[in-house]
């Protein structure tokens, strides 16, 4: 199966890119899903922190299955107000 | 009414936005850029949002406030982009009709949302810029 | 600042006049005129004060305020005379570098004003008037 | 000595005046004031609270001297805010 997937602030500056495709097996996890990002990019590994992660706009576990997850989004721990 | 926007904050608008007539009682806040962070000497600050989700996140904010506190009305705004300093990057209001529930539930707002809204600030100093690393809603 | 004034309050104005580059934080309260008031239905209130005093123990919260709290600035502003349904009646305004001092400073002067500052209200309602009393300086 | 005195909100539709002037004996204290005032002004004694009272400006206790006080107040319970 295919989800789009989101990275933001330095996250995003790490990959190089705001958002990416990548084709996962079925019943594969979030965390599964970081293994192949980081083979990808690399430079993720070295960010500091492990991100949060929401999938479909919902905050969710890395063992969060990822079967009929349209897009996860991986996020550094919030700053804003 | 939550709203993650561009253009400068009207705190006086916002406050219009939550009185009604049987409330005694309105809390703002507003979060505004300083001119120093950890020593350094802040330039400005750029903020940027997973905008669909933040809005969904700050709209649970409010929800959350209206079910737990005795008051009418809330009201969030979180803006986005570059901001000088002394600016509002954030609003908070709320009208009750008895004041303690007016700060109680304005104080939640503002603590629950700077852990659960996926926003992010970058802070440019003199000599550089960095990636501000906030708290996570686990942390509590 | 403090003031005791027979025209609207500005909400607005006095944020501006606390907030300075060195604050993270801007905290607002607005009392506002009820429409209800155990179990009536108001029409108006009348403010009137022993002003000299009364402004002298706004100064004397706003002092209190600097000294117990780690703020930059506070603000405090009551009004007199005919004030309808809505209106604001006062209006306390604190800055400060983080929020949690400014949301303390802020309640704690609204609280102790409204203890110790020699102003009363009438209340007027469907058939006729009285005199709120309030609460007394040696209660707490 | 003379001290000016000031009523307020309900005491002073009571007086039906806000203010007056007594003569007091020196070394009178804000009670014995407040006796020659209810003796003027009997609606004083129905008010249904004892009043606050300040000494030019300052809340006082009912005992305090009035020696070198040019103004008292007598307060109801305020309800400002």
């Amino acid at each position: 199966m295919t989800v789009e997937v989101l990275f933001f602030a330095s996250l995003a500056d790490s990959t190089g890119a705001p958002r990416d495709r990548i084709e996962i097996p079925d019943g594969a996890d979030v965390a599964a899903l970081w293994s192949r990002l980081v083979e990808r990019y690399p430079a993720l590994e070295t960010t500091g922190f492990r991100p949060l992660v929401a999938c479909d706009m919902e905050y969710a576990a890395w063992d969060a299955s990822l079967d009929g997850v349209r897009e996860v989004a991986f996020l550094p721990p919030v700053s804003g107000g | 009414m939550v709203r993650i926007q561009r253009e400068p904050i009207d705190g006086q608008a916002l406050i219009e936005v939550v009185r009604t007539a049987g409330d005694g009682a309105v809390a703002l806040f507003l979060g505004t850029v300083r001119d120093r962070n950890e020593g350094r000497t802040v330039l400005r600050l750029e903020y940027s949002a997973y905008e669909d989700m933040a809005l969904q996140e700050l709209e649970r904010v409010r929800a959350d406030a209206l079910e737990r506190y005795e008051i009418t009305a809330a009201a969030a705004v979180h803006r986005l982009g570059v901001l000088e300093i002394g600016e509002a990057s954030v609003a908070v209001a709320v009208a009750a009709p008895h004041r303690a529930a007016a700060f109680d539930a304005c104080r939640f707002m503002i603590d629950t949302l700077k852990r659960t809204v996926p926003i992010w600030k970058k802070e440019s100093f003199e000599g550089g810029e960095v990636w501000v690393e906030g708290e996570r809603p686990a942390d509590d």
